[in-house]
């Protein structure tokens, strides 16, 4: 446990002491939780076809793929006349791009991010490395299955990709939401403790609230 | 004549006093400086009063009281001078008190050794 | 200049007709920007999608009472705004609820929303946020002053602080537009323009990437739906509230739609020519290029 | 009636009596002098109480039998009567106070202290000029003798020594005198005073010079700077009953003999007498401001006392009737402050200055303090206030404004160093020796207090005004001194049912502008009293201090005679000052406090002497009638007194730290309702006198520049300040900026909108001061980046600053809208466009400061050692929630208090009022309805947030640390508040236009007065033989100044 | 240069110069000489630029090998500072108060190779790793492939290819 989080005896103004305890009064203890469908199908598939027509790719590269996400955005590739958009703030994206090989220190960084995105939510595993490590796959430091930790609606395979291969993963991405099958966000609530278990395999100086709101 | 020399000594004995009180740092010294001003000051005030060819002031039997005003110089500074001389012998005494008290404390005459009272 | 109940349809009508607009003049420009790039740029109907993506998203989260209302605070702010302004000159339909009061009302009522959102976004906690406020109040106070002073200096010129009044001194020939008789003061209102659009070179408030998206960084579904609507309300209300002083208002919806257009693009153009500039730079800037024209036409009146 | 001449007998026979006397029957001797003593002060009585009151002829007494020059003779006036009086009193009460150190002296210093009270009285009442000489000549050697005797007892040397100097003094003094005597005598041929000054000494041969003599001898025992060493050394060393004679009696006694000696003068020696006087007044004055030794620094404002006495006395020739009153009436203050401070340094253990914290928890011995301070300072009701306020008359009326300048400069620096020592026991550390507990000694002091107080309500009864002292609030404001014991829940519901008691018994005598004024000060009064109710114990000081400014503001609004209205300025002024002191480090911020507001006060008293040009009644209306050369100057000196008290800037710096560092209930009051005095009395200085002109320039356009600049710099302080009070502190100098702008503008809006600057500053700025007060009460701090995350912990609080600042920024749909909607009307129709523009910056800029405000204290990231603290007491909420309401109300329906000032406004601005059309308000320009503006945005948000609550309902309530963090957390909340200077890119841009010039101007000119009177007391080298070099050539310059001219 | 390593070999005793390029040259230094020898570098010879400090694992030697690599800007020549610790003491004197930048090579170096450097700034906290419990991972007694195969859920059904052999079965599917 980091010095910061550890419980604390504070004095407050007047002069009485008390414990914090950061962890419990910093952050929202509560876990996610399966957030239901719109109340009549139409709905639903209206607002599927809404969330697969504006995809916002949270801008966060981990790996070698950050590099082909950005000619995505130049006028040959122009993802944006897909929908596309790439958004600062985890709050605002509903699609992360794990692009890349993921260490154990990223794996804690992209956990958190993802719990920060709103339901529904997607992620594209990008390169063979989310997959099963690539040439990474004897490494001391990083993860060698992606979909352990965050529930992965498609992989994109290769060593990289090319810019092409992730606009035909978005068309089927796509298909997916449109379909009504990309519904990892409530799937990860499910299986919290499963996902939460093998992340803390991994990441042993587990220094956050187990669901970062 | 004799008046303004008096009173010329008297003035002279002034600042002679006057000098002398300013230029000694010793307080004996510098009493009796004042001691010689005074006197000046007292012979001034004679030689003011004094008229010429007239005698003293003493209504006795040499001066009748009918002739007093033409024979006696003006008696009011006779009698101011000996005021002067016993308030200044008050002031003189006082002076010599303090300054043996003075010395009593410092061992010192020094009027510049006294300044522990300043600005 | 009285309240009757029928104003309030009109007054929805005119919202109506801003809200579409808006939306799609906005994807309009964004795509204009885009050719300038050589690039297709979104769909003319991608705001909708985003809207209607946005109202869709199932969770949310809040961080206290005025984080929640921060968005209704902004999209008041923009609706309000629009509302006390007359939108087409010379029709009693669309003069919308100016009846509540003058330009001054107009002017002051720009930072309710402001504000609200201020409040808004710092409860979230997140200093991002409050760095985001700060440049943007640094910079906003900085570009407010020319356009007050325009704003003061066309009052002046008209002797009244009734925007109708403003509009129908510059009816009769388009050489009777404030653009025209008081020059100094239209591009002085124009530089003041440019800095309350959160475009380049003025952008440094939202700063994508950096602080992460300034204000809203924490603000998400429903809250960034209702911000996205007032971001199409809003600029559209402030320039007509332009149209009306500087550039003899608008008679009819057609006149309305392409003088608002045109304006946008001025900073859409000014947008995809400059980088950035920073905070202080940019206060500096409109201290002493664009206060000078508003000193000037203030006094030339 | 008792002959005069049985105060000297009394005293000469008691003292001879005493010599057969055995020495150890101490108690009888003792008794015989008091008896004595008391015998001499009754016979002063007796013939004050015949001369004063019952008509009795002044009395000559002729000793010998005959008529004057051929025997002394002894005169009984009122002069001499009062005189003696106080010089027996003095006396009397020394005798009671030094009863412990007499009788270990026995009856040789009885008799002494006999012979220096009899030599004295004798001085007074003596029409002789050698027998005055010999009197002196008597008072010396019983000084010396006191001094020798008493010295027995202390150990150092340090009285002997400096009556050593003082012997040598009188020497060359008694020297001069005696010469000058006998010349004088030989030219006139008497020694009556009255038959020299008959036989027209100056116009006979080598007269001139003779009197010169005399004059400057008898000058010299009044200690004029330079030649004062001697005594300030005695002042300094002697015990403090001593001194008290010294400085009161010896004094007093001394300035009467050099008034009859300028009978013999005649008029042409006045100016040297003024001259002199106002030097030493002036020079002494600034030298007591180094000094930290208390006796020491009581020496020099006695020397500096007495040569204001001296320069009335030179004003002889103009003060005609008056001249009595107004020399008696300083020099009594002085007598009687001087005397009671000597009495109570007795009390004291430590000599430094700051060692009087020893007082501070006798609180009847603060209140004596007090008064002796007051009586020194002329502050009402007390004798100096009157005579300064009279004196200043004449000479303004005459044109000696120089004169009149120094006097007040003096006597500002006087304050000065007065206060700060005030602030000093107030604040200070107490030190380990305390208060030396001697009833006798008390009762003395207090016979000091009660005569102090006694003064002030005779020279009230003679002052031909209104007594002040039988003014109701200022009664009501003293009655408080007697509740002291009381708990403060008592005194608070007193307060409170008082002024609103006031304004119940007045409100219709007032037309709508006073009356809003009233309505502030008393139930907006009455308003920010609820909060004292949070605090618990006596809270001695408080209510005195807040009445007493309370009664100054009712009374400045009642007031029609300029008189009264500076005096109802002045108690404000010092109730305020009280009121600010009580901070915990307020100390300095105080004294700044009271030093601008007397600086503003004197400049005022010089307006208002110039404006009346001699006339004893001037209503403030016939400000109007002032004619015209002279109309600028009265205008200026009485808009910067005003402008003083509205922190406009430049006179700004006092405001800051007043504010901020006052008392959490006490911040409303002096920042809410007492700016607002400022602002009063400038409507009624414009509303008199329109707008002036120098040189060609308009006046009120300087003010607009003022105004304007005001507005500017104060908010771009308050931006960078990290100091929530501060910030609030420095909101008000911009908002005063405002008021004194529209003021300035000179038309009907102008003023409306200052009305509402008035009114919707009191409100926000008492709740907003009472909210953040509140906060700093509970998180122990006012640095703002300390707080953060506080609005769930402070809802209401919270509430009560986003509704003030969002009134005072003037966003639509709160009240401060309204003001800005009048302003801009109002420069609508004015010419004045360049100081328009200032204005226009400044506007934006409040919204940084007050948007930093709420955001550094009740957003953002709540710290880990406040997450328990609780909302404020409920007696700082309840206020608070009234204001609220109280904004509401006033946006919906402004018209409720403005109609009537509009109409009213008609009488003076016939143009351009606004039309009250149903819910409309239009002006010539524009039109604004505030109800429907409420309504309207009322409808629109909450239809927006019923649509927002329905698609969101299920948000998720997080924590503070729940934010995107770049993927990273907090670490903590301390390095997460993004709160410490907060607008670092607009310093960047603009942080040179505050840089603070204006403090550092102040600093120097204060530096420098500290500087020149720290080289100057080096003239002191406590060297007895440089005091008598000073002496001479004091004379030396005097002569030739004098014969040369 | 070589001057420069002439002039440098007595006074510090330095072993195995080697002047690799005619601005690049290799010294190993003892332990104790290491401080004044870069302290005469930096201010008397101008190499005012620590370019980096890395380590290298003898195992079989049982030394650690640490490497100052300075840089001399004006004159456009680097050298490289060899000196040998043993392995199993392995502590270094520091050198952050001569290059404050050293401070973040030392906690790499801590973290990486477990080599102490008493005194260092931060030393202790974590640089690349977080929580890390095993050896330190660069030390060559430290098996990365049974760490990763213990630690991390490997995908089943991967194959490993001889890259060159995979592209020539590829490229020439005929055997040529």
């Amino acid at each position: 446990m980091k010095e910061e989080l550890e419980k604390r005896i504070v004095k407050g103004p007047d002069g009485i002491e008390f414990e914090v305890e950061p962890l419990r009064d910093y952050y929202c203890e509560a876990a996610p939780t399966v957030m239901p469908q719109a109340y009549s199908k139409i709905i639903e598939g209206f607002f599927n076809w809404a969330r697969a027509e504006s995809l916002w790719i949270l801008g966060f590269g981990t790996g070698c793929g950050a590099i082909e996400m950005r000619p995505l955005m130049t006028p040959r590739f122009d993802a944006y006349r897909y929908g596309v958009q790439w958004r600062p703030t985890p709050r605002q994206s509903n699609l992360f791009i794990i692009s890349g090989y993921l260490s154990v220190k990223t794996l804690k960084r992209a956990i958190r991010s993802y719990e920060q995105m709103q339901n529904p939510k997607y992620v594209i595993g990008l390169g063979s490395c989310t997959i099963n490590g690539g040439m990474y796959w004897d490494s001391y430091n990083t993860i060698k299955c992606l979909d352990d930790y965050l529930p992965v609606d498609l992989y994109i395979a290769g060593c990289m990709p090319r810019p092409e291969a992730l606009l035909a993963g978005f068309e089927e991405l796509k298909k997916l939401i449109r379909a009504g099958k990309a519904e990892g966000a409530n799937q990860y609530a499910e299986n919290f403790e499963w996902y939460k278990a093998n992340q803390k395999k991994v990441i042993l100086d587990w220094d956050m609230p187990d669901y970062n709101w | 004549m004799i008046a303004q020399l008096a009173m010329a000594t008297g003035f002279a004995l002034i600042l002679i006093g006057f000098y002398g009180a300013l230029t000694n740092r010793n307080i004996l010294r510098m009493i009796v400086a004042f001691s010689v001003a005074n006197t000046g000051v007292h012979l001034v005030l004679v030689a003011v009063g004094y008229m010429n060819g007239r005698t003293a002031p003493i209504l006795d039997s040499a001066v009748s009281a009918t002739e007093a005003v033409t024979r006696i110089i003006d008696p009011v500074p006779q009698a101011l001078v000996l005021t002067a001389i016993v308030i200044g012998m008050g002031v003189t005494a006082l002076m010599l008190a303090f300054a043996y008290k003075l010395y009593e404390k410092k061992r010192s005459l020094d009027i510049g050794k006294f300044t522990e009272l300043r600005w | 200049m009285e309240f009757e109940w029928i104003k309030i349809p009109y007054s929805l009508l005119t919202l109506f007709i801003v809200v579409n607009y808006g939306l799609l003049m906005t994807a309009f420009i964004a795509k204009i920007a885009a050719r300038v790039g050589r690039r297709h740029g979104i769909p003319i109907y991608q705001n909708y999608i985003d809207l209607i993506k946005n109202y869709g998203l199932r969770s949310s989260i809040t961080h206290g009472v005025m984080f929640y209302l921060g968005p209704v605070f902004r999209l008041s702010g923009g609706v309000g705004l629009l509302l006390f302004v007359p939108s087409i000159y010379g029709s009693e339909m669309f003069s919308n609820l100016s009846f509540a009061g003058d330009l001054i009302l107009a002017l002051y009522f720009i930072f309710f929303g402001t504000l609200g959102m201020a409040l808004g976004a710092a409860e979230s906690g997140s200093p991002h946020s409050a760095i985001g406020i700060t440049r943007g109040l640094s910079q906003v106070t900085a570009a407010e002053l020319p356009m007050a002073l325009a704003v003061f200096s066309v009052a002046l010129q008209y002797e009244t602080l009734s925007i109708t009044e403003i509009v129908a001194a510059q009816q009769g020939s388009v050489l009777n537009w404030t653009l025209f008789t008081n020059p100094l003061a239209v591009v002085a209102a124009m530089m003041a323009f440019l800095g309350s659009m959160m475009r380049p070179p003025f952008d440094v408030v939202l700063a994508p990437q950096e602080i992460p998206i300034g204000p809203p960084t924490e603000y998400h579904s429903s809250y960034l739906a209702l911000m996205q609507t007032n971001r199409v309300i809003f600029p559209v209300a402030k320039v007509v509230i332009y149209t009306n002083l500087f550039f003899g208002g608008a008679t009819n919806w057609p006149i309305f739609f392409l003088k608002v257009f045109l304006i946008y693009m001025v900073s859409a153009f000014v947008g995809v020519a400059f980088p950035r500039f920073r905070v202080e730079q940019s206060i500096r800037w409109f201290l002493i290029w664009a206060m000078p024209l508003g000193i000037l036409a203030i006094l030339l009146v | 009636m008792v002959s005069a001449v049985y105060i000297i007998i009394a005293a000469l026979a008691a003292a001879f009596i005493l010599g057969f006397l055995k020495e150890q029957w101490r108690g009888l001797a003792y008794v015989i002098t008091l008896a004595a003593l008391a015998f001499m002060s009754w016979v002063s009585a007796g013939w004050v109480w015949a001369l004063g009151w019952q008509g009795a002829e002044a009395v000559d007494i002729l000793t010998a039998g005959t008529e004057p020059p051929f025997a002394i003779n002894l005169r009984m006036g009122l002069p001499e009567a009062v005189l003696t009086l106080l010089v027996n009193l003095t006396g009397l009460l020394s005798a009671l106070y030094l009863k412990e150190v007499l009788f270990r002296l026995g009856r040789r210093s009885l008799v002494v202290l006999l012979i220096a009270i009899m030599a004295l009285s004798g001085i007074i009442l003596t029409r002789d000029i050698f027998n005055l000489f010999v009197f002196f000549e008597l008072v010396v050697i019983s000084t010396g003798g006191l001094i020798l005797l008493s010295d027995d007892v202390q150990s150092n040397s340090r009285a002997l020594s400096a009556g050593f100097k003082y012997l040598i003094a009188s020497q060359i003094i008694s020297v001069l005198l005696l010469v000058g005597i006998i010349f004088a005598y030989h030219a006139t041929g008497t020694l009556n005073i009255d038959g020299m000054a008959g036989a027209d000494l100056m116009a006979l041969q080598g007269g001139v010079i003779a009197f010169f003599l005399m004059f400057i001898a008898i000058v010299a025992e009044l200690k004029p700077f330079p030649a004062n060493g001697w005594a300030l050394d005695i002042y300094e060393s002697a015990h403090p009953a001593f001194s008290a004679i010294f400085s009161a009696a010896t004094g007093a006694a001394a300035l009467y003999a050099v008034d009859k000696l300028l009978l013999i003068g005649g008029v042409s020696w006045l100016p040297v007498a003024t001259a002199i006087g106002i030097v030493t007044f002036v020079v002494s004055n600034t030298l007591a401001l180094s000094q930290s030794n208390d006796r020491r620094l009581l020496g020099y404002s006695s020397i500096a006392q007495i040569g204001l006495v001296f320069t009335v006395l030179g004003q002889r020739d103009i003060l005609g009737d008056d001249y009595y009153y107004i020399a008696f009436g300083v020099l009594i203050a002085h007598a009687v402050g001087k005397a009671g401070l000597y009495w109570l340094s007795g009390l004291v253990a430590g000599r430094g200055l700051t060692d009087w914290s020893a007082l501070r928890g006798h609180p009847l011995l603060i209140f004596a303090f007090l008064t002796f301070v007051f009586l020194l300072v002329g502050l009402p009701p007390f004798p100096g206030f009157y005579a300064k306020w009279e004196l200043a008359r004449y000479l303004a009326a005459e044109g000696r404004l120089a004169l009149l300048a120094l006097i007040l400069f003096g006597a500002l620096i006087e304050a000065g160093y007065l206060f700060r020592w005030f602030g000093y026991i107030i604040k200070r550390e107490r030190p380990a020796q305390g208060v030396v507990s001697d009833p006798l000694k008390q009762v003395v002091i207090f016979a000091a207090v009660v005569a102090g107080w006694a003064m002030a309500f005779l020279w009230g009864e003679l002052s031909g005004r209104a007594n002040l002292l039988l003014a109701l609030p200022l009664l009501f404001a003293l009655a408080f001194l007697l509740l002291e014991w009381l708990p403060a829940w008592f005194k608070n519901i007193v307060a409170i049912s008082g002024l609103v008691g006031y304004f119940a018994m007045t409100y219709t005598e007032y037309d709508p502008l006073r009356l809003i004024f009233i309505i502030i000060f008393t139930l907006g009064g009455a308003l920010t009293l609820l909060a004292s109710f949070h605090t618990s114990g006596k809270r001695i000081g408080f209510y005195p201090g807040a009445m007493l400014m309370y009664a100054g503001l009712v009374m400045l609004i009642r007031a029609t005679d300029s008189f009264d209205f500076f005096a109802a300025w002045e108690l404000l002024t010092i109730g305020s000052y009280f009121l600010i002191l009580r901070g915990k480090h307020s100390e300095p911020h105080a004294l700044s406090y009271a030093i601008f507001s007397l600086a503003g006060a004197f400049s005022i008293l010089a307006g208002f002497a110039l404006a009346a040009d001699g006339a004893v009644h001037f209503t403030i209306q016939s400000l109007s009638e002032v004619a015209t050369p002279l109309a600028p100057w009265v205008f200026i000196l009485l808009a910067v007194g005003f402008m003083t008290k509205t922190a406009a800037i430049g006179l700004h710096i006092w405001l800051p730290g007043a504010h901020a560092e006052a008392e959490t209930d006490v911040s409303p009051m002096v920042s809410g309702i007492l700016l607002k005095a400022g602002l009063y009395g400038l409507m009624m200085l414009m509303l008199g006198m329109g707008i002036q002109e120098l040189h060609g320039i308009k006046l009120n356009y300087v003010m607009l520049w003022i105004g304007a600049l005001s507005a500017l710099l104060g908010n771009l302080m308050a931006i960078f300040e990290e100091d929530a009070k501060r910030l609030l502190a420095y909101s008000s100098i911009g908002q005063m900026g405002y008021a004194l702008f529209g003021l300035a503008l000179m038309n009907h809006l102008g003023w409306l909108m200052a009305l509402m600057f008035v009114i919707n500053h009191y409100i926000y700025k008492s709740m907003l001061f009472m909210s953040v007060g509140g906060v700093a009460k509970r998180t122990g701090t006012r640095d703002m980046y300390r707080m953060g995350g506080l609005i769930t912990l402070m809802p209401l609080s919270f509430i009560a600053v986003m509704i003030g600042i969002i009134a005072v920024s003037g966003v639509p749909p709160l009240s401060g809208f309204g003001g800005r909607w009048i302003f801009y009307n109002a420069i609508m129709s004015s010419e004045y466009r360049l100081p328009m523009l200032i204005i226009f910056l400044s506007v934006p800029v409040a919204f940084l400061y007050l948007f930093r405000l709420i955001h550094t204290i009740f957003l953002g990231q709540l710290k880990d050692e406040h997450r328990r603290i609780k909302e404020a007491p409920f007696w700082l909420i309840l206020p608070q929630m009234i204001y609220v309401a109280c904004l509401l109300v006033f946006a919906l329906v402004p018209g409720i208090a403005l109609r009537h000032v509009d109409r009213y406004l008609n009488d003076f601005f016939p143009n351009g009022g606004l039309g009250w059309d149903g819910l409309l308000i239009t002006s010539q320009y524009g039109y604004w309805s505030p109800i429907n503006i409420m309504i309207i945005i009322g409808v629109i948000f909450m239809l927006l947030f019923f649509w927002l609550l329905f698609v969101n309902r299920k948000a998720q309530k997080v924590k503070q640390f729940n934010i995107v963090f770049s993927a990273e957390r907090p670490y903590r909340p301390e390095t997460t508040h993004f709160a410490w200077n907060f607008f670092a890119p607009y310093r960047k841009a603009l942080g040179f236009m505050v840089q603070p010039f204006v403090t550092l101007f102040w600093n120097t000119i204060t530096d420098f007065l500290h500087a020149a009177a720290n080289l100057v007391r080096r003239l002191y080298t406590g060297n007895g033989q440089t005091y008598a070099y000073h002496l001479l050539l004091f004379v030396v310059v005097v002569f030739f100044v004098r014969m040369g001219v | 240069m070589r001057e420069l390593l002439e002039s440098l070999t007595t006074p510090y005793s330095l072993t195995d110069p080697v002047e690799q390029r005619p601005d690049l040259a290799f010294v190993t230094a003892g332990r104790g000489q290491l401080r004044p020898l870069l302290m005469h570098l930096r201010d008397k010879e101008g190499f005012t630029h620590l370019v980096i400090l890395t380590a290298v694992d003898w195992l079989e030697e049982g030394e650690f090998q640490l490497t100052y690599l300075l840089s001399d800007r004006t004159h456009g020549r680097d050298i490289g500072v060899r000196v040998m610790i043993p392995r199993d003491e392995a502590t270094m004197e520091s050198i952050h108060d001569i290059w404050p930048t050293a401070a973040t090579y030392q906690r790499e170096l801590r973290e990486m190779f477990g080599i102490d450097f008493p005194g260092s700034t931060r030393l202790n906290e974590d640089f690349i790793l977080e929580g890390w419990a095993d050896i330190p991972p660069y030390r060559r007694d430290f098996d990365t492939l049974k760490y990763a195969d213990e630690t991390y859920k490997q995908r089943p059904g991967r194959e490993t290819r001889d890259p060159a052999q995979h592209m020539k079965e590829q490229l020439y599917p005929d055997g040529k």
